[in-house]
């Protein structure tokens, strides 16, 4: 494992052109995974994590910044760099079922690839290897799998399927867009192990994307997790920090709404802060300022409307940590001016006990 | 067009005829030749008559408008009943006559018998008109008698500008006669009255029916009997029908075999069987297959066919009989002209057939005929889609020419436009006419015979039959253009003479395989409005180019119940 | 609080799969439900959730039917009526009512060709009491009291065809439009599932708000077991259309009785605290077409026996509480069960 | 990862590859076979393909004119009675089938290839050719069918049989080659095939392996139809009496029962019910077999 | 638990977006109708310009052909051919290209000229004889092909599954399958030659004798009476095919979740099937009746040739054989520009009655 980044995003944009104008979907993304590291995307609907995993997975092309896999833009790759970079990042869609060809049986989809990339000699080996393949996610045993079509599993192993089908081309990242939200509670805990065994026994590096901020918990514990909100990152550090600590107050406001199944933590959760605006804003229009200001409880008018935040190291987590927030940004600057000083009232802590609305309202 | 007054003495009832008018595209412009409402239907004797109509029989002219005709030589003098009213109450003058002439002279093609050699015609008072011709032929005043009268007070200009013209030397096809053709045809006189002088007019005109009443001081309004004619609107299947349930009294529709034995037993019902002067045969394309020039083949082509069989089919019991003469010419004009000689009499002989073949030079193999340079002999039929007869006929020819063991085919083309199929020599074998209904003289047989469809031009070389040099085993070789030209100039002596070698050189050579002659079929009832239907003297015309029923109307022979 | 508004015995739904086929998608259901009082329905997805909701209000579609069972209700003046046995006047008179369901997917709860108000309109003239006319002004009163509550600004909402408005704000409106009749009853199918994160908040708080004003009581469907403890009182988890444990909240989060709400419950992955090791389930939900013999859990179940495999037990009460609180579980191994995870037992009264 | 040959997974190895009930042939067979109408729609056609093509084979083909037995009526010689020239009608009849079917069947093929061919390569790439396609449909379809195909057959006045099997395909592609399209596009956005292009599978093996197997059962069941509707325009171009006509048919056969008054006369019934009653039949079961296909093939109803 | 915080007061949703970009947004909308009419009559010009290649090659000129006609009808042939050249003002000999730009020119400036067979009529007052009988009856069936169609496609949704649906679903499949002249063929043979009791001789043709036009009862019966046979010939097939896709659509729209919502909100079973299901229902079919009443008036040729209607069907077809190029070339643009405006009309209508266009085409 080097400390290179497997695949490096710099300040990606992806603009779409649309009969309303222009749709900023991303608006300069910087990120990096690294080989057997998660990186998890988290972020409301519309946000612009899926268009970000199409960037990076090379589907689509970006309107600025650049996709660079080990180091190489992939805007400068000769066509056989391109080919293995195909090959060495596989990406993996939200619906189990629509990702299959339904006239395919599991055996005929898994070794297309392997067939056309010359990576068998012939149909006993490719056979070979898509059961070989079936037993790494777990669907053994494998021949009562191979000769089925995918209107005959059920949505857990056509998820199975995918991921074996990508893992045909030895990959070294997976990305994976919402690849669990489809399946249910139990299900998506088996098929999370499955992967995160990938992850530790092969080596693989994962840019994960979920809108679901327990998943993000669960799976990159020992990774990162980038919050996004309007196309942009406002968040982004090591995952148990960002959980438990979260800083800016997007973040915030989305580790607060979560439902936690626990009925007395529930009912004091009860309270909790209101957004100053259920409204999500379009982002043909977007904001002036920080995109989330229209919302966000710590507003201060002529701080947070006139100019972006720009994502910044916090200098907490050894570094690692970056938030885009006027607010947090000045709190940590009049932090290390007035070092011995009690924490401002403002400063924003997680108490998991206690309401996140309770200190806002201060 | 209020008064419908009861006419002559004691007209009443109503006469039903029934023939397929579309007023939709109809016009009323009478100076055109074709679409004007109801004028080329045998009907139109009734309200816009001509001068003279002809008795087929005896081939004497019958006056009309004229009181009196007389044709002596060159110089042809009508004399006009007096007394007769246009629609419009203008009187029936020379001059309408006159300028009827001129409009129809210019507009005549080139080379039509009649038209080319009429100098002028002049009105020489109110009721006399003259009119001259450079030279003598037969029938040459048929174009000026039967040509429908048209009244001067509307087309007036126009006369007057075609006599101008055609006395300036314009023919038609010249720059003037263009100009003039056109700004008739962009007139239709639909917002006008229909000018007309017949003992009829019209006085409803309907989408389906139009009726005709009395015009009293028209022609022979005196001597009608109905008070009113009704054209029904119909084609053949409605013909049928209107038959069936006794609706009309009298339909020229040529309907086939599966409708007359479908009226056949309609009370009062009346068969008019009349001599259709022409028939169908089969004209072979010389030109593609040099093998047809051999008279031998044709011969025996003939010989293979049971005509019976093909006339059977093709019209059905009553609407066709068997040459008797072979000659080209229908029967009634070829009567006492080929007493003296021994013509070929062809009735199915298969016998005989093959021995022609094999003279020939043909030689019979299991696949079939081989021509003398050893190919298979295979040939296509056409007839026309739609046309009933032609097609029944071409069917039946071919599959009786490949019982006899020739590789014959059968095939329609479309309808709309086989004339030009035969005129480009488009073909093996066609269905076709022969002789000629519509000028009843003899030349016209020979026309149809040898040079329609022949037109010997590089791009039009119809059947390849070479007509200057035609060679026939009792007259060596003949030309047929000459005699063609004899048969209709010269003295009667003559024309008889041409006539007659013509009829031989047919009968050796063949140029059509003449299948059988048409009998012109038309239905009448009898009983239900209209006491008796029959043809009278006029036993010989033509249904549609002399109607005999509509002469007998005139003359008061037909009356109602 | 000893009568229940709605009373289910051993109800039982089948879907017509052909023309002799059929599926039971819901089977053998006793439920009670108490006044005032919030049920959650818990399960995996094709577990007959939908199903038994629809069930209640008779509103099955067309290739649906109940098979067995009774269903009774009672009406705001106090009298029981046999559902089962309503006429179809009087069943269109009982729905929305009565009782009023917000759907899954209200993304498509709304006729696209017509205008919000209309659906407000069309709901309260076909309810009108006779003789009661309900004119524009009138229905835009009323119809705006009730988007007030919701917090949507009537003025536009009213004028607005449904794809003009966000997923949030329908949802909303349609709770508004449920709650148009003052049902007594009010059934909502997943109506978060299609929203985000905040906006479900939003709703859930709504709901809370909206439960202290009217009173309804309120049936909960849903997979996602966080919003079950965010707003039930009560608690059914179904596995292969069956109620398998009742309970009350927190009966079934902190000592759940079945192997599989226990399973679920372990599978629930927390987003505050540490995290915890997760296990699943093994294997995969029967599908309807060939159930288990016994007890439908067996095939996945830790605990399975012989016995498991050949009988399958009726819901069996447990702990005595309140009527409207008791905890029952469907299983013989139910002393057996125990949280993986050690749950805040501080909590754990 | 290694390709090592675990033993165990010889067992995967070895086991079939391909079930024929779940190979398209089979699927085909069992959709035409297992609901009763698409088995009957499927008897039906075949009864009638093979009336018209072995029929003709079996059946003494000499049927001379016979004007003493012009339209008798049924009789156990004449089963159909005869006809206007004395033929037997039941002999015309079953000669009658084979030439529309034939060259309906080769314009469907032509049509449904061209319109498989064009549509997926034009919903595939888009661009340019899509454009120009479009625009080319836009036309064809705006023409009217008849006044093509009568211009057609006017200008080549002895069309042979393929010939029309050309004109006429070539008015029905239009609406095939746009419903292709539709389909490919969005076929296209699946995300399986998202994913065979992530695998680089290459354009023709995603369009021709992918994609289309996808739309085959649409393909097959638009093939019936087209069919159908070819056989219509052939035969319409018959009873408009615009074809050079030798060869018996169906067409015909109401041609010459319309224009020549055939069905007003009662004793003409069998020759002029019997064609109408062939083609009805035919349609029937061409029918019943799509909708029977449709249900065996068509995903959606499928999938459940 | 803490007394709830007063909910901070929720901003109202502003009225939708700043009006300034309206102009611009009229601009586009605009320009996109420009191009759409450009690619339309793009489209009708490239139909016009086949059409009249296609009535050029084939072979026979007008004057040969009438020529023909006169000679096998009496005339010897020279006297034809002048006869002919004299009616029909048609150069032979004039090259394509010049008659080509001669009815371009013609095209722009809405002028084809006059009939050739017939002229003294300008080529649309001779269309304009033909043309409204044939969309009377087109209209008339499609009307009636609607109705029919649409109620029992959707009684048949309604009851999925029945021996109603069954036997109508057949009948669909039956009446789409079959082409319409086949069954208005076979209509006729039973009712008129088997059972007698159509009068179907009587009811050939546009009038009955007699008959006037005119705005009167009498006239309108009358011609109602001849166009019964065409009105159904042309409703058979659009029956058929609106029965089963209003059932396909209708099934659809009532699995949709709106319709179980209305049945739950207790709404009358009258106002669901008419404003719920059957509004929506109708949207998919809206442009299908476009489509039909343009393949209809195309397909009307057979019909009126075997109904012995005289429309435009029957015009066309005597034109084509005719080689009457001018109105040949008339027909089809008027043709190809009903059906391009028939489907700008559905268009705007479906605006209309589905709100979600609307603002699609806004945007657009
Ligand atoms: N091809 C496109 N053209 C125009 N706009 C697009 C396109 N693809 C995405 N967008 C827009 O870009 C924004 C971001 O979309 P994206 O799919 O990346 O969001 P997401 O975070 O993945 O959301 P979700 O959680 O719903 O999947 C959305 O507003 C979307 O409407
Ligand atoms: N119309 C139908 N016909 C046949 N089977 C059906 C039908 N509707 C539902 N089912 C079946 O009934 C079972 C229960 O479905 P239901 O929708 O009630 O589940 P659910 O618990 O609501 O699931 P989800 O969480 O996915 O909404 C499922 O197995 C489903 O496949
Ligand atoms: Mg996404
Ligand atoms: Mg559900
Ligand atoms: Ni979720």
């Amino acid at each position: 494992m080097s400390d290179a980044p497997l695949l490096r995003l710099r300040a990606l944009e992806q603009v779409f052109d649309t009969k309303k104008g222009p749709v900023a979907a991303v608006g300069g993304v910087d990120l990096e995974v690294k080989a057997g590291k998660v990186l998890c995307l988290v972020g409301e609907s519309g946000c612009g994590k899926t268009t970000t995993a199409r960037a990076a997975a090379g589907i689509t092309r970006p309107t600025a910044g650049a996709v660079e896999f080990r180091g190489k833009s992939l805007t400068d790759m000769t066509p056989g760099e391109k080919t293995a970079y195909r090959r060495a990042v596989q990406y993996i869609h939200q619906d189990p079922y629509a990702a299959l060809n339904p006239t395919r049986t599991v055996a005929s989809t898994l070794t297309a690839g392997l067939k056309r990339h010359g990576l068998v000699k012939n149909r006993t080996e490719a056979r070979a290897k898509a059961a070989e393949l079936l037993t790494l996610v777990d669907l053994t045993p494998p021949e009562s799998y191979l000769d089925s079509y995918p209107h005959q599993l059920s949505g857990g192993q056509r998820q199975r399927v995918n991921v074996a089908r990508s893992l045909a081309m030895n990959p070294e990242l997976l990305i994976c867009d919402e690849s669990t939200s489809m399946l249910d509670v139990s299900i998506r805990v088996s098929l999370l192990n499955t992967l995160g065994r990938l992850r530790d026994d092969l080596d693989v590096g994962f840019l994960f994307i979920t809108h679901d901020l327990a998943v993000a918990k669960y799976f990159a514990w020992d990774g990162e997790i980038a919050v996004m909100y309007l196309g942009k990152v406002v968040e982004h550090g090591p995952t148990p920090e960002v959980i438990g600590n979260p800083q800016h107050p997007y973040t915030k406001a989305l580790i607060g709404a979560v439902c936690e199944p626990d009925p007395d933590l529930a009912r004091a959760n009860r309270s909790s802060e209101q957004l100053r605006s259920a409204e999500i804003p379009s982002l043909t229009d977007l904001p002036a300022g920080c995109a989330f200001h229209p919302r966000c409880p710590a507003f201060e008018p002529g701080v947070c409307d006139s100019t972006e935040p720009a994502l910044e190291g916090t200098g907490a987590a050894g570094g690692r940590r970056r938030v885009a927030c006027h607010i947090v940004a000045r709190d940590q600057r009049r932090e290390s001016v007035q070092h011995a000083q009690s924490r401002d009232d403002r400063t924003l802590v997680l108490d998991p006990n206690k309401s996140p609305g309770a200190a806002w309202s201060a | 067009q209020a008064d419908s007054g009861d006419g002559g003495d004691g007209a009443s009832g109503k006469f039903v005829y029934v023939y397929p008018f579309d007023v939709s595209v109809e016009h009323y412009n009478a100076a055109l030749n074709t679409g004007v409402l109801l004028t080329a239907a045998p009907v139109a004797e009734l309200f816009i008559p001509r001068c003279a109509i002809l008795n087929w029989d005896t081939l004497e002219w019958t006056p009309q408008l004229a009181e009196s005709v007389t044709l002596d030589a060159t110089t042809l003098t009508i004399k006009l009943r007096s007394g007769i009213k246009w629609t419009d109450g203008n009187a029936v003058t020379a001059k309408d006559v006159v300028g009827t002439i001129y409009l129809q002279k210019l507009n005549a093609a080139q080379g039509t018998i009649g038209w080319d050699q009429l100098v002028s015609a002049t009105a020489d008072d109110d009721t006399t008109v003259t009119v001259t011709y450079s030279e003598a032929f037969t029938g040459v005043e048929h174009g000026a008698l039967k040509a429908q009268v048209l009244p001067y007070a509307r087309y007036g200009e126009w006369m007057d500008e075609a006599q101008g013209l055609v006395e300036a030397g314009e023919v038609q096809g010249g720059p003037g006669q263009v100009a003039l053709a056109e700004k008739i045809a962009a007139e239709d006189f639909l917002d006008e009255d229909f000018i007309s002088c017949g003992a009829y007019k019209f006085d409803q005109i309907g989408e389906t029916v139009i009726t005709l009443t009395v015009h009293e001081d028209g022609l022979f309004a005196d001597q009608v009997k109905f008070s009113t004619i009704e054209v029904q609107k119909g084609d053949n299947a409605a013909s049928v029908q209107f038959l069936l349930s006794s609706a009309v009294d009298y339909s020229t529709q040529v309907l086939g075999a599966t409708d007359r034995s479908t009226i056949a037993g309609v009370e009062g019902l009346k068969e008019i069987s009349t001599p259709g002067y022409d028939g169908i045969g089969l004209m072979l394309n010389e030109g593609r297959f040099p093998e047809f020039a051999d008279a031998k083949v044709r011969k025996a082509l003939m010989y293979v066919f049971d005509t019976e069989v093909i006339g059977e089919i093709a019209k059905g019991a009553g609407g066709y009989y068997i040459p008797s003469t072979y000659s080209g010419l229908p029967d009634p004009h070829a009567e006492g002209l080929f007493d003296d000689v021994e013509l070929e009499y062809y009735t199915t002989d298969h016998a005989k057939a093959e021995t022609l073949l094999t003279e020939a030079g043909w030689a019979k193999e299991s696949d079939g005929w081989h021509k003398p340079d050893g190919s298979l002999a295979e040939y296509t039929i056409i007839g026309v889609e739609g046309w009933t007869d032609f097609s029944l006929t071409g069917e039946q020819a071919a599959s009786q020419l490949t019982e006899f063991g020739l590789a014959v085919s059968y095939e329609n083309v479309p309808a709309d436009n086989p004339w030009g199929i035969w005129g480009a020599g488009d073909f093996d074998i066609a269905v076709r006419q022969w002789a000629n209904p519509f000028v009843p003289y003899v030349y016209g047989s020979w026309q149809m015979t040898w040079f329609t469809d022949n037109s010997q031009t590089a791009d039009q070389p119809g059947m390849g039959l070479n007509t200057a040099e035609v060679a026939t085993t009792s007259l060596g070789t003949v030309n047929v253009d000459d005699l063609y030209l004899a048969s209709q100039k010269g003295t009667e002596e003559e024309q008889a003479e041409a006539n007659k070698t013509l009829g031989i050189v047919f009968n050796e050579t063949l140029p059509r395989l003449p299948l059988f002659l048409n009998q012109r079929v038309s239905y009448a009832i009898e009983g239900e409005r209209v006491k008796k239907i029959d043809a009278g003297d006029y036993a010989l015309n033509d249904i549609y180019f002399d109607n005999p029923i509509m002469v007998r109307i005139l003359e008061g022979g037909i009356e109602p119940v | 609080m000893t009568d229940p508004i709605l009373s289910v015995r051993d109800l039982a739904i089948a879907y017509r799969t052909g023309r002799k086929e059929s599926v039971t998608a819901v089977s053998g259901v006793d439920l009670d439900l108490y006044e005032g009082q919030s049920l959650a329905l818990v399960g995996e997805s094709g577990c007959g959730k939908t199903t038994l909701g629809l069930g209640l209000l008779r509103l099955l579609p067309g290739l649906g039917e109940i098979t067995s069972g009774s269903l009774t209700y009672r009406r705001k003046d106090g009298t029981r009526a046999d559902l089962l046995k309503m006429k179809k006047e009087q069943l269109r008179r009982f729905r929305w009512g009565e009782a009023a369901m917000v759907f899954q997917g209200a993304m498509n709860a709304f006729n696209p060709v017509i205008k919000i108000g209309d659906h407000f309109a069309d709901t309260l003239r076909d309810h009108a009491e006779n003789g009661k006319r309900w004119t524009k002004a009138a229905v835009e009163a009323r119809a705006g009291e009730l988007l007030e509550t919701v917090r949507l600004d009537p003025d536009r909402v009213l004028q607005s065809y449904p794809h003009e408005l966000s997923g949030g704000m329908k949802q909303r409106a349609l709770i508004a439009l449920a709650i148009a009749l003052d049902p007594q009853v009010l059934v909502l199918d997943e109506p978060t599932t299609a929203l985000d994160l905040l906006t479900q908040r939003s709703i859930v708080q709504q709901l809370h708000e909206l439960r202290k004003k009217f009173g309804f009581t309120m049936v909960f469907i849903t997979h996602d077991l966080g919003l079950a403890a965010e707003l039930a009182d009560r608690v059914a988890t179904m596995y292969a259309g069956r109620i398998i444990e009742t309970g009350s909240a927190r009966d079934i989060f902190y000592t759940p009785k079945h192997p599989y709400t226990a399973g679920l419950i372990n599978a629930v992955m927390p987003v505050k605290g540490e995290r915890p090791a997760l296990e699943s389930i093994p294997g995969y939900p029967p599908s309807l077409k060939a159930m288990p013999d016994g007890c439908a859990f067996n095939p996945r179940c830790a605990f399975a026996t012989e016995e498991c495999k050949r009988e399958r037990v009726p819901l069996e009460l447990l702990a005595e509480r309140p009527l409207a609180m008791g905890h029952s579980v469907a299983c013989v191994h139910h002393d057996q069960v125990r949280l993986q995870r050690k749950q805040k037992e501080n909590a754990n009264v | 990862m290694t390709t090592t040959l675990d033993p165990a997974l010889n067992a995967a190895i070895t086991k079939p590859r391909k079930h024929f009930r779940e190979s398209f042939l089979g699927r085909l067979w069992t959709g035409l076979t297992r609901s009763p109408a698409g088995f009957a729609g499927t008897v039906l056609v075949l009864a009638i393909v093979l009336f018209s093509f072995v029929g003709p084979l079996v059946i003494d083909q000499h049927n001379p004119t016979d004007t003493t037995q012009i339209w008798t009526s049924p009789s156990a010689e004449h089963w159909l009675g005869t006809q206007y020239e004395g033929k037997d009608t039941f002999t015309i009849l079953v000669n009658s089938g084979a030439q529309p079917i034939w060259v309906g069947t080769l314009a469907a093929l032509m049509a449904t290839f061209v319109a498989v061919t064009l549509g997926s390569v034009a919903g595939y790439f888009r661009g340019r050719i899509d454009a120009v396609l479009l625009q080319l449909t836009d036309v064809t379809v705006t023409i009217p069918q008849f006044l093509l195909m009568l211009a057609v057959v006017a200008f080549f006045e002895d069309i042979p049989p393929w010939g029309i099997s050309i004109v006429v395909g070539s008015t029905m592609w239009a609406f095939l080659f746009r419903s292709i399209r539709a389909q490919v596009m969005s076929l296209k956005e699946r995300e399986f095939v998202e994913a065979a292009r992530l695998q680089n599978l290459g354009a023709s093996r995603i369009v021709f392996r992918e994609i289309l197997p996808n739309m085959a059962g649409f393909i097959f069941v638009n093939f019936v139809i087209s069919v159908n509707q070819a056989i219509y325009a052939i035969v319409g171009l018959y009873v408009l009496g615009l074809m050079p006509s030798g060869t018996p048919n169906w067409g015909l056969m109401i041609h010459q029962s319309w224009s020549q008054n055939f069905y007003l006369n009662p004793v003409a019934l069998p020759f002029v019910v019997t064609p109408l009653i062939m083609i009805v039949l035919f349609t029937i079961g061409l029918v019943t077999m799509g909708r029977g296909l449709d249900q065996a093939l068509n995903p959606r109803l499928r999938e459940r | 638990m803490t007394a709830p915080a007063a909910p901070p007061p929720q901003p109202r949703v502003a009225d939708g977006p700043p009006r300034t970009a309206g102009s611009l947004l009229r601009r586009i909308w605009a320009s996109y109708a420009f191009r759409r009419i450009r690619q339309s009559v793009f489209v009708i010009w490239l139909v016009a310009t086949i059409t009249f290649l296609l009535m050029h090659f084939m072979p026979g000129d007008p004057i040969e052909i009438m020529a023909g006609r006169l000679n096998s009808a009496g005339m010897s042939h020279e006297q034809a051919v002048a006869t002919a050249s004299n009616i029909i003002a048609y150069d032979p000999d004039a090259s394509v290209w010049l008659q080509y730009l001669d009815f371009l020119k013609g095209l722009v400036t809405f002028d084809l000229g006059n009939s050739l067979t017939n002229p003294s009529k300008t080529v649309f007052e001779h269309v304009m004889e033909y043309l409204p009988w044939t969309l009377f009856a087109v209209g008339a069936g499609v009307v009636l092909a609607v109705v029919v169609g649409l109620s029992v496609g959707m009684a048949m949704a309604y009851r999925r599954g029945s021996w109603f649906d069954h036997a109508m679903t057949s009948v669909g499949s039956f009446l789409t399958g079959v082409p319409n002249y086949i069954l208005i063929a076979a209509v006729i043979v039973v009712g008129y030659t088997v059972l007698g009791v159509l009068p179907f001789l009587d009811m050939r043709g546009r009038i009955t004798a007699g008959v006037e036009p005119g705005f009167d009862p009498v006239f309108f019966g009358d011609a109602l009476f001849h166009a019964i046979l065409p009105i159904i010939a042309f409703a058979f097939t659009a029956t058929g095919s609106f029965m089963l896709n209003m059932k396909a659509a209708t099934t659809e729209v009532l699995t949709e979740d709106y319709v179980t919502v209305a049945q739950a909100r207790g709404l009358k079973p009258g106002r669901i099937s008419r404003s719920y299901v059957g509004r929506n229902a109708m949207l998919p079919i809206i442009p299908q009746v476009a489509l039909q009443l343009g393949t209809l008036v195309g397909g009307s040729i057979v019909i009126e040739q075997i109904l012995q209607y005289p429309g435009a069907g029957q015009m066309l077809i005597q034109a084509i054989s005719n080689r009457d190029y001018p109105v040949v070339q008339a027909s089809v643009i008027i043709l190809a520009t009903s059906v391009v405006i028939a489907s700008l009309i559905v268009d705007l209508f479906l605006v209309r009655i589905d709100p979600r266009i609307k603002t699609e085409g806004q945007d657009a």
